[in-house]
Parts: C-alpha cells; structure tokens; sequence
C-alpha cells in the first residue's frame, strides 16, 4: 500500500553555470558555494521542505560529483524518507542505448517513471540555480483555484532588463496570453523564474507531445509553454515578490553574497521560520583572537581570525593571521590568509593560501573583482592586479 | 573482541547546582555548540563501540531529544544501537535509583543482552577527547578485571565537590581508592575518572553483589575492594581533561578553549572527530560596530557589540553598545544595548535589558537560569 | 490548521493481564507482525499529524526500540518529530501517574511547546485503520469544543473492563457519559473509544482546571462535564474496531483477520497503509509435511507441522507432527514435535515441548507468558 | 575533521545479464528478484554490512532506474550514514565531455575520487551478480596477515567446469603465479570469484597505469591481473567454501531459487547470524485459506493462498485461487492464478495474470522451463507449452 503525494519536484540540476568559471570547473552550478555555508541548490532544496514538499528528484548531468557527494542521501534536508525524499536521477543507458538529456523538457520526460511512482496531482518543476525563499505552497494554492494546466512564477524586473528574461503578458486574471523568449520590446516586466507547476495530466501530455517533434529543443520556455497556449491550455502567472537572483555571473554572485552582511540584509538568512538547511560538517565554533576584528561580515565554522575582517563572506576553516586584510571579499573553504597579505574585492574558491604580505586585488570600490582558484598558492609580496583571474595549473 | 559502552548520564548524586537544576547533565551545553554528551557518545564511537546504553533518572527529555536513535553518531545501524535505559522502563527496574551504582544494578537486563565481551562505563562529569581505544587494549593486555582511568592534571576539578585518589603500585595496578573533600597536597597525585573498562560478565556479576548487599558506591563498593584484591589495572590519560560539575568550573572550563592548544587537542585531532547534532543557524553575523576578541563564536549569532575573552552560543544576540567580557552566554541569549557583563554565565535563553550591568568573579561566577529576564 | 497527535500508550488503569504484565499496551503484539501503536502511529501520519508525542508510565524500553526517532513513518524530517513523554522526564514532571489523563496533565510542557492548532489524542486500547483526517475536519466544521470518537459495533470488547457509553443528540453532540461493566441492552447504542480531538488552547485550559482540582478521569472529569454543557460532538466510526485488552478479546480480534473483509479493511485501504518497523526475517518456510489452513502467517516462520485458524508471528517454529488450533503464536516460539494446542495464546519466545497437549476455549484462552517453557 | 575508513567497498552492478532476459528486459541483473524478498544485490550489500564494512560505491550503468529506487539512501541496509554509507556512482558529463565506463577496471577509475574521500588502505571489488554468504573481513584479514597488494577469492569448481571460469595457479602459499582466463587445458580448479581485496595504493597504481594503455579493454580479469602479476606484485588467492551461484542463466537462476525450499537447504536464508537485509514494503502477512495448501516452500507476505503450492517460490501479494495448482515454480511478486490454472516447471515475473483453467509448462521433471514476462496476460483456457518465452508485447 502507497500513499498518494500530492506534489512532487524536479529539480533540474544540470547546469553548467560556465559563466561562473573558475567556481564551475569542477562542479555543476547547483554545488556552488554561497554564503558562509551553503550551497546555491540548499535555497531551492529549503525551499521545498518549507513548503511541506517532500519528495524531490534531482536531475544531474554536468560534473555531479560534487553534488552527488553533497546531496547524499538527503538527510541535510531531512528528506531522508521511506516514501518519498530527495532522489538523484542521471542520465543512464536503456535497452536501446544511451541517453543523456537534450534539453529541459526531454529531462523530465525520460524520468517521467520516477513521477509516476508517486501518482501526483501537481509536479513542481524548478531549477537548483537561483537565491530565493518562496512558499511554492501558496503558488500552489493559486493554482489549483485558477484550475490551472500550468502556473508560471513571475518577477517584476525593471523595465529596462525585461529583454533579458522571457516575458509574460497576461490579462486582467493573471492568465497567460503571450509568452516573449528575450524581446526586444517588451509589453510587460513579468519575467518567468524558470518555477513552474504542472497539473500532472497536462505534463505527461505535452512532454509526450514534444517528444515526437524532431524539430523542438525540448525546451520548457521555447517549446512547452509556447504548444500550451498555442492549445488555448489554463496557463497563469504567479507574481514572486521576494528575493530572487539567478548569480549567473561571478558579479552578481559576488554581490549576491553581499547582500547578506549589512545590519538590515536584502536576502535575511537568520529567519527562524523559513530556514535555509545545509550539509553540516563537524566543525568546532570559530574563534576571533585578541588581534583580530570582524565587521559587517558573516562567517562560518572553525576559522581562526587574528587580522581583521570587514564587508566580506568567510566560510568555514579559514586562517587569518596576524596583521592580514580581507575587505569586499569572499573567502571559502579552508584558505589560509598568512601575515600582512591583503585581499580586496575578491573571490577565494577553497584551499586558497595567500602567502605573507601578498595582495590580491584593489581596495578602489569601481576596481573590478579579481578570483583566484581552488588551490592556488600566492607566493609571498606577490600582487594580484584587480580584475585578473587566477587559475589552478 | 568488541565493547559495548554505558553512560550514566546523571551528575554525581552529590551534586547540586543551577546548571542541572533542570537538566541532567549529559545535556549540559559547553563549548559554544556541544553537550557533554557529545563528547562521551563521540568519544565512544571513535572506539568502534557500535551498543551504548544510556542510563537516566531524572529530566532527561532533552537529553532523547538530542540523542535520538543516535543517527547523527552513524549508531542507528543494522549492527548498532542506542537505547536509554530510565527507571520503570522495563519490568527488572521498578524503582527510582540515585547513584551510578545503582543505575547499572537496575540495568542489569540490558547489560545481560548485550553481546560484547567489553564494557566501558562512564559517567559524563569530565569533558575530553579521549582515544578509548587505548584504554579498552589496556585492559586487555594487563589481564586485569577493572581498568580505571585516571589523570593527574585535573582542570577546574570542582572544589565543592568529592575527590577520587587512587593509590598505584608499579605495575600500574590500584592499590587503593579514596574519596575526600580536598585536593591532596602531592603534585603527581592520581584523580580518578569514573570511567572503567570491565569484562562483561565480569561486571554482571560484581552488579549480582552488590545489588544484594544493598551496596551503591561505585568507587567504594565495585572499584576498592577491587583495588585493594589486586584486580584493578589503572590508565593514565594525558588528554585535557575539563570539569564542569559546578558553576565556577563549568565557567573556567569553557574559557580554556580560548587556549588554541586545548582548542586544537579538543577538536582537531584526525581519528578523533567530536560529532553533535546541526541546528541549520545561519552563520554568525557581525555588525557594523561589532568588537570581538579573544572570543569562541558560535554560528546563528547576531553580534552588534562588543565581546571578550567569552564563549557565546548560537543564536546570541548581542546589541550595539553591550559590553560581555569573561562570560559564558548559552543559546539564544539576548544582551540589551549598553548591558555590561563580566563573569557571569548565561543558561539558555536568558535575555538581560538594556544598560543591565551584572558581574560576578573568576572563583565566584553571577549565574542566571534558563529563560531569566533581568 | 495543523494538528499534533498525543498516544497514551499505557493499557486503562483499571486494565490487568498477563499481555500486559511486563509491556505497555502500546507494544503489545497483534496480526502477526504488528504492535498495537503501529495502527496508532499509522492512522496520525496518514491524517497529516507530523508532531507526535507519546505518554509512558512503566516498561516502555520495548516501546522505545520499536519506535525509536519515528524514522520508519518518516517522522524523523525537519517538520515532524516523536517525543516520548516519560515521567520525570522534565522538570515539570515529577511524580509518577497513573491514569491518562495524569499523563496529559503532568506533559502539559509538550503540549505548550507545539505550534499545531489541534490535538488529537489517543489511547491504544483497539485496533483499527481510521480516517483521523475526517474525524478532525468533523472536529472543525461541528465547532465543537471536544470531538469524540465513538462505534456502535465494538468487537471484542473484554467483558470484564468498564464500558463507556455516550448518549448523542440529534446535531450529533454527546449529552451524557456513562461508565459501566455492563453492556447497554440496545443493539444501537454508542461505545465510546479513548480517542478526542481538542483545540490545543482548550486542552490546555482544561489540564490546569483538572490538575488543580485533582481531577484525574479523562471520561469523567474531562469529557462528561463538556458533554453536559453541549461543548462535545461525537464522531462515529463505521470501521472495524478491535479490541485486545484482555485475553479473550486478543485471541478473538486476532482470528478475525481470517476473515478477508477484516483484512481488507485493515490493511489495504489505498490513502492508509499501516506501517511497522522492519525485522529482516527470511521468507517464511513450509516443509514437506506442512498442513496449514485458515491461517495468517508472517515471515521468518517455519512450519513443518500442521496449523489450523490460527495466527502466526515472526519467527514461530512448528514442528513435524504437531497441532495447532484456534490459536495466537507470538514472535520466536517453538512447538515441539507432536504437542497438540488449541484456544492458546503464547506470548514471546514460548517453548512447547515435545507432545504437550493444551487447549483452552474460546471465552477463556490459555495464556503462556513470555518465556515459558512448557 | 573526516575518520578514515579502513576498507571501502566498491561494487559494480551495470550488468546487463542479457542471458537472464526477459528478467533482465528492464532492469540491471542486480535489481533482478530472488527467493520471495530478495534481489541479487541484496546478497553483496548484506555481506558488506555483516562483515563490519560500511562504506560502498555501487557503479550504475545500464538500465539503473529500477535498481536506483531499489537501493534509495540505503536505509533497508542500515549504510545511510552520515559519513560512508551506500553511493550510487552513475556514469556523468566532465567538461571534456561525456564519459560512460568502457570496462570494469576503468568504472573503478572513473570513481577513484570517490575512494580517496574515505582514505582507506583497503579496497573491496564486488559484483552485485552473484548469491552467496561470505565474511569479507576474514579475506581482508588474510589479505593483510599476506601482505598482499591483491587477493582474489576463488572457489573450487568440479574439474570439467574449470574451463568456463578464470583460473588462478598458485604455489603453496596461496600466491598466484599465473592466471588463466577460460583456459582450454586447466592446471588448477579455483576459478575466480570476481571478489577483489586490493591495497589501495596498488589499486591506483595499476588503474592509472591501464588507463594510459589504449589497448587495454579495461577489464580487472583481463588487465589488471596479469599487469600485477607480470610485475612480481603480491597476488594471492582465498579460498571460500561456502554455497556461491553466479545465476547467470535463467535455468541456473530457477536452480538457485529452489536451492532455499528443503528442509535442508542448500543455502540457508533463515540465519540470525548473516542476515540477508531487504527493501520491506508495507505489506501484511500472508493468509493460506482452508482449502490452501503450501509444500516445500518459500513464500513472501500479502499473498491469499486458496490452492495448492508446491516445491516453489512465491513473493508477494500474491492471489492463488481455489483449485489453481503452482509446482517447481517462480511466482514473482502481484500475480494472480486464477481458479483451476496450472503453473508448472515456469518463472513467472510480476504482474503475470493467469485466467482460469489455464495451463503454463509441463509437469514432467525433465521439461523445460517456461518463462512467462512481467504483465503478461494468460487468457482463460490457454495453453502454454513447457520450454516457451512469452513476452510482453
């Protein structure tokens, strides 16, 4: 005997983020790390638990070790369950050879099965690659009161960035009239967060429907939404109007991760009702010395912090010492920032060491970010011009 | 060859003070994100003892709400396990019992399907990182019937309280055992532990005993005639070991992790990982004016003021302008802006008003209970 | 408009039997592979209840192993969560108690401590699968102060125990609470079952006015006085309801699952699955001399004799030449070459020897306790 | 701070096990179903975790959507840890493209990274094809009492066998001096077992050394082996003598089967000592009606057993009707056999529905076996003659 979910999740977890580069060498987009602790994916993950989902496939393609590896089991999330949980579904080889996914939409649809296990009324279909917290409960309260074959959330983006995103232009009821992939100009500032919720039915339908067509990309935005309207099918928005970034470029991540430290932050991390879960390590408390000093930063576990911290995102495991200057940064997993050595503006990637009196980067607000990446060691007095970018040989 | 482990997770029926007031003390917070038990259950673990029995007498909700089926110790397992043993949980223990002696009597059951040929025993009034393993292979190789362990470097040993002195011959075995009030006068004294290594069956039988002579000192009644029959083997820890059974040390005890030697023996040793449970706190937060030195800082904190020399918990919030130095303040602490603390310790949730100014001595730590409002 | 599940797992406190003796009534066996509370547990998660806590008195160790962190019903995640509820086990706890609505009164602490707008508690003192869901949303709609469940058909009910008997309006409120050894004379009439859903500030209100008076019947002093002021709507139940609080009702209940009907309402209602912890028992064995009919027979079973209307537990073995009828073996038990059985109940691990011959009947079943060897 | 593991097993179950086809039709031989409760895999992972070993990658290839949902976080076999535990490995996209394992030795490459995060000495290869109960840790104790930087456990077979099997000639010691994969001549009768203990620094040596040979067919039987040996390394073999089947075919798979149903069996599945774990399902126990009968054999939970069953395997939720008759058969899980059909001598996959009067395969002792796909339909009346494949169309 099975029980019924009433919704479940894919989470699309492919992405290259090749835009994120030196961050996305070695691991797919969803992996990479923000704020102090977590992951980008832990927010999409959090976000479904929060919203009393309980059962998530997680679709991987591009370097998934590392988020193999972090997603384990699901007990981060609690979604370690008898029925139901955080499912990892690659692409595999079948009787007929193998299939690695074409686009989107083909990844859901050759993982159909797994959805039907679980004989859903709604599936929720997401992307493990943006910042937000959202309640995906209340979307889909809406859709089901809209009697909805699909729901697409929607933020309002400035007008002037509206030709970046694809855009929707509903009537007065919020129902979807026309959908525009990147105009060149555009009649609203709605623009979709690639979250969508299918009535099942309609999913099953429409993937199978696209699955024939040799000449579609198999996409959900360029193919599925545009077939759906096409069919007259009940496709409404959702208007989001919380926190959301996509980080997909170094820049906005960085700032992203900047919008976490001031006394009043963008994105609030500290908020007891809406918790951001994360894989925990067993790191020991950190620890600031005498010498040191810490300002408007959040740090994570285990650091030892004897020089002086200001406007920046430590992670966990990290050396300051006596004298060193980190400012406007960002320094991840187990770097060591030795003696006197100043870094500005900057991001470290993990197992950065930056030998005595080394600088990395410009103190200047306009300087552009300079990264370095997982593992490189700056040689002692060595400077590192703002703008470059490291890498590990 | 393997072991199963006990712990007795209530303090010293000797005993009293705020700190376990409403709590046992294997539940007691310590270092900025641990229990006491942590360190016991980590201990255990990092010796490839997979069955830990946990005895309990009084108030032990939170301590099952941490522990649980242990899964964060990797103990929920097909060949692992933990199970608490409280009074009445079973029909072989229908009484309430007070001392340590007597939980392990009243347990009987539970020892007796156990397994292991191994058991180590201990009670959670010490806090180190210990390699068990050593201790369990002590036992073994010297062939005697009880292993004891013992230090001679005591770290904030509650003056208040009892102290255990063994005598030792060359061979490394006890000779005799005795409790006292005061700390003995010779600098390489040996205090002992209560931790123990015994036979499985070995122990039964010594709990058969004992029970029926109504005995129920584990240091007078299972431990000396022991030592004084020659059967009892000591074993020298090196490790640092922290007390924390009284307010004064529970106190100095945190403030030692300041040291990054203790800090580093502690907690960075590579075999021997000290495991507790996630709390998903967002990582610590510091202010725009926040002053902090010479600090241990947990995650999920919020800190706008200043802080020194202290350990602070998760989810302390310190506001602008408070003044904490010399303090322990345990999870969800509130400082109100311009409050100024010195030596004084926290329980948890407590929240101090604004401007408040509080402060006790080193030997004398103020303490305020679970959830004041001052 | 979430609810929290509170199981009162002990047996009814004028409740005494050898199935009880030395086990709550919640982790009495039943079905072949089942304890009662799985049904209880089962019926929560199915409605939705994610906090769950569960009242214990005596002997509940076994209880705690079968239940552990609530993980086999997935009641281990970051939204839910099982706490036992011992006595002494907090510091607003101490004492121990007797009845249930003690127990409610001495755990009033969880009870505060939850978010959930409802409560649904429970006794475990039937058998069955139930639309909890229903039964809260009948709890909403009615607004009503208490909701009580109730059957017209209770089966099984042990004769020798006190009866409840609800007298009902025609809106479906209770108007009067009986208590009574006697079965009432009308075929209709209502039995009422120890299972209740309250807003939780109700609850609440009610636990510190019973507590402070001294009141400790949970159908006498909490239930009759709000029927009498109209403030209790009952909620029938058409299911199958079991009842094993004695011995005859436990054979009885037990051989009822024979009947498909039975079974089919039990255990294969598509949206309420019940659940149980996994024993990694082989798949049951039949020898080349096996006689089996009308039987239900769990997993881990070697059967080399003959079996008839009977219900089989993990692990039983029957051997060649024996006879078992109209009986209930329980985990682990062995019957001898050619002992002959009928109108038996044998708790855990029984022996029977070779050709014993024991028969009761059904009114009045011979009872083996755990352990015996005949 | 990370505890190493001592030995960390790492077991490949991308078999396709064509030659168990229909079984195998659409899932991976390790998924494939045995003795009422269990699947093949079940027998590998059971002896891991028996044998103080918690830590195992399982590399997935071909068909794992089954096998995936089958292993799950690994709960049924207690490995959901929080550090080690059950992996799933499936093959993934690098940046230099995709990757699928070209061979035995080089999927344990590809995978490398995951073993080097536990830092074991020792590495265990397993297949997750084969049903037997065997203690690793006394192989992995000899292995070290050896100092050997290979073991290879192999069985005795009957002489006129050898020569199906690879072959290790060894001196007195138990040290192999030469193998032999399917000799024509056989020197010796231990024939491998496909059950590796490497020292896990030869372990990387010689994968890294195979990966650069573009001649190399990847293979650990093939390769690896003769690689070690011809290099004077340290290869011993250890002899198991337990109850070991490779059921590789269907009529040995029907054979390992019915090699549990004695009253002496061959392999002996009640055992409090070396449990087989298994998924559990919420099923209830089985009911055998009065005018039921069940002989000489296995039988899983939830079925209804109203005729007669003897010398058989049955799994769950299962119906027999009154008057059916099941003999010397495999009656997987969800079948119905309807009144007065008759199943003889036949592997029957789940979801076989046999309509009244129906007959499937032959009584006769030396018939062949019948074998009947997952959802096939028997009409009422039909006649299946013995030796026949019917697939699901």
């Amino acid at each position: 005997m099975i029980k019924k979910k009433k919704c479940v999740a894919m989470l699309l977890a492919g992405g290259q983020g090749s835009r994120l580069s030196p961050l996305t060498r070695n691991t797919a987009k969803p992996a990479v790390q923000f704020a102090s602790r977590y992951r980008i994916i832990d927010f999409s993950l959090s976000n479904c638990v929060n919203s009393g989902i309980d059962t998530v496939g997680v679709l991987t393609q591009y370097q998934p070790l590392e988020l193999n590896d972090y997603l384990g089991n699901g007990t981060p999330w609690g979604l370690d369950l008898r029925h139901g949980g955080l499912h990892v579904l690659p692409p595999y080889q079948a009787e007929e050879g193998a299939d690695w996914f074409l686009g989107t939409a083909n990844a859901i649809y050759q993982n159909l099965a797994f959805i039907e296990q679980y004989d859903p009324e709604y599936v929720l279909i997401l992307s493990g690659d943006h910042i937000y917290k959202m309640n995906y409960d209340i979307m889909l309260q809406e859709h089901i009161a809209n009697e909805a074959d699909l729901t697409v959330a929607v933020i309002d983006v400035a007008p002037e960035e509206a030709s970046r995103f694809g855009i929707m232009n509903t009537d007065e009821e919020g129902r979807i009239i026309e959908f525009e992939e990147k105009p060149a100009h555009p009649k609203s500032t709605q623009a979709s967060m690639g979250v969508y919720i299918f009535t099942k039915k309609a999913l099953v339908k429409y993937l199978t429907q696209d699955e024939q067509d040799p000449d579609s990309s198999h996409d959900f935005g360029k193919n599925i939404i545009p077939a759906m309207l096409a069919d007259g099918q009940r496709v409404y928005t959702y208007l989001y109007k919380g926190y959301w970034r996509d980080v997909g470029t170094l820049s906005s991540y960085w700032q992203s991760n900047m919008d976490t430290i001031s006394e009043d932050p963008e994105l609030v991390l500290h908020d007891s009702r809406w918790r951001i879960y994360y894989r925990h390590y067993h790191n020991r408390p950190q620890y600031i010395g005498a010498t040191g000093s810490v300002r408007r930063s959040i740090c994570g576990d285990c650091n030892e912090i004897l020089g002086s911290v200001e406007s920046s995102v430590i992670f966990d495991n990290t050396l300051v010492e006596w004298g060193a200057e980190i400012k406007d940064s960002i320094i991840m997993n187990d770097c060591e920032i030795k003696k006197d050595a100043k870094v500005y503006r900057a991001i470290l990637d993990n197992q950065v060491i930056v030998e005595e009196g080394a600088v990395i980067g410009s103190d200047d607000e306009d300087a552009p970010l300079t990264v370095i990446d997982r593992g490189v060691v700056i040689r002692a007095g060595e400077v590192i011009p703002a703008g470059e970018t490291v890498l590990k040989r | 060859m393997s072991t199963a482990g006990i712990i007795l997770s209530d303090a010293n029926r000797e005993t009293q003070n705020g700190l376990i007031q409403d709590r046992t003390l294997a539940s007691l917070p310590f270092g900025g994100r641990y229990k006491v038990i942590d360190f016991t259950l980590s201990n255990m673990v990092n010796a490839g003892i997979n069955h830990i029995g946990i005895t309990t007498t009084r108030n032990y909700i939170s301590l099952m709400d941490h522990v649980r089926g242990g899964n964060v110790w990797d103990l929920d397992t097909k060949l692992s396990g933990i199970s608490f043993l409280p009074p009445f949980g079973s029909v072989r223990c229908q009484k309430e019992y007070k001392g340590w002696l007597e939980a392990l009597q009243a347990h009987v059951g539970y020892i007796e399907a156990l397994e292991d040929e191994y058991v180590l025993f201990t009670s959670c009034n010490y806090i180190g990182t210990l390699d068990f393993e050593k201790m369990i292979d002590r036992h073994i190789s010297s062939g005697a019937k009880i292993t004891a362990l013992y230090t001679r470097h005591p770290l904030h040993q509650g003056a208040t309280l009892p102290i255990i002195r063994y005598s030792m011959n060359e061979d490394g075995f006890l000779t005799n055992v005795e409790k006292s009030l005061q700390a003995p006068a010779d600098e390489d004294a040996c205090y002992g532990i209560y931790c123990f290594v015994m036979n499985r069956t070995d122990l039964l039988e010594r709990l058969y005993a004992t029970s029926r002579d109504g005995e129920s000192s584990l240091s007078q009644d299972l431990l000396a005639p022991m030592a004084r029959a020659g059967e009892a083997a000591g074993f020298e820890s090196n490790a640092t070991l922290l007390f924390v059974e009284d307010i004064p040390g529970y106190l100095q005890s945190n403030l030692e992790l300041l040291d990054w030697k203790v800090r580093k023996e502690l907690f960075e040793q590579p075999q021997l990982p000290i495991i507790t449970r996630a709390q998903d706190s967002a990582p610590g937060h510091y202010g725009d004016d926040a002053v902090v030195e010479n600090c241990l800082i947990a995650d999920g904190v919020k800190i706008d003021g200043t802080v020194r020399n202290s350990v602070i918990f998760r989810g302390v919030h310190i506001q602008k302008g408070a003044v904490v130095e010399n303090c322990v303040v345990m999870r969800d602490g509130v400082i109100g802006a311009n409050a100024r603390l010195a030596y004084t310790v926290l329980d948890r949730r407590v929240v101090v008003g604004e401007g408040r100014s509080l402060s006790g001595y080193i030997t004398h730590p103020f303490y305020l209970e679970r959830g004041t409002v001052i």
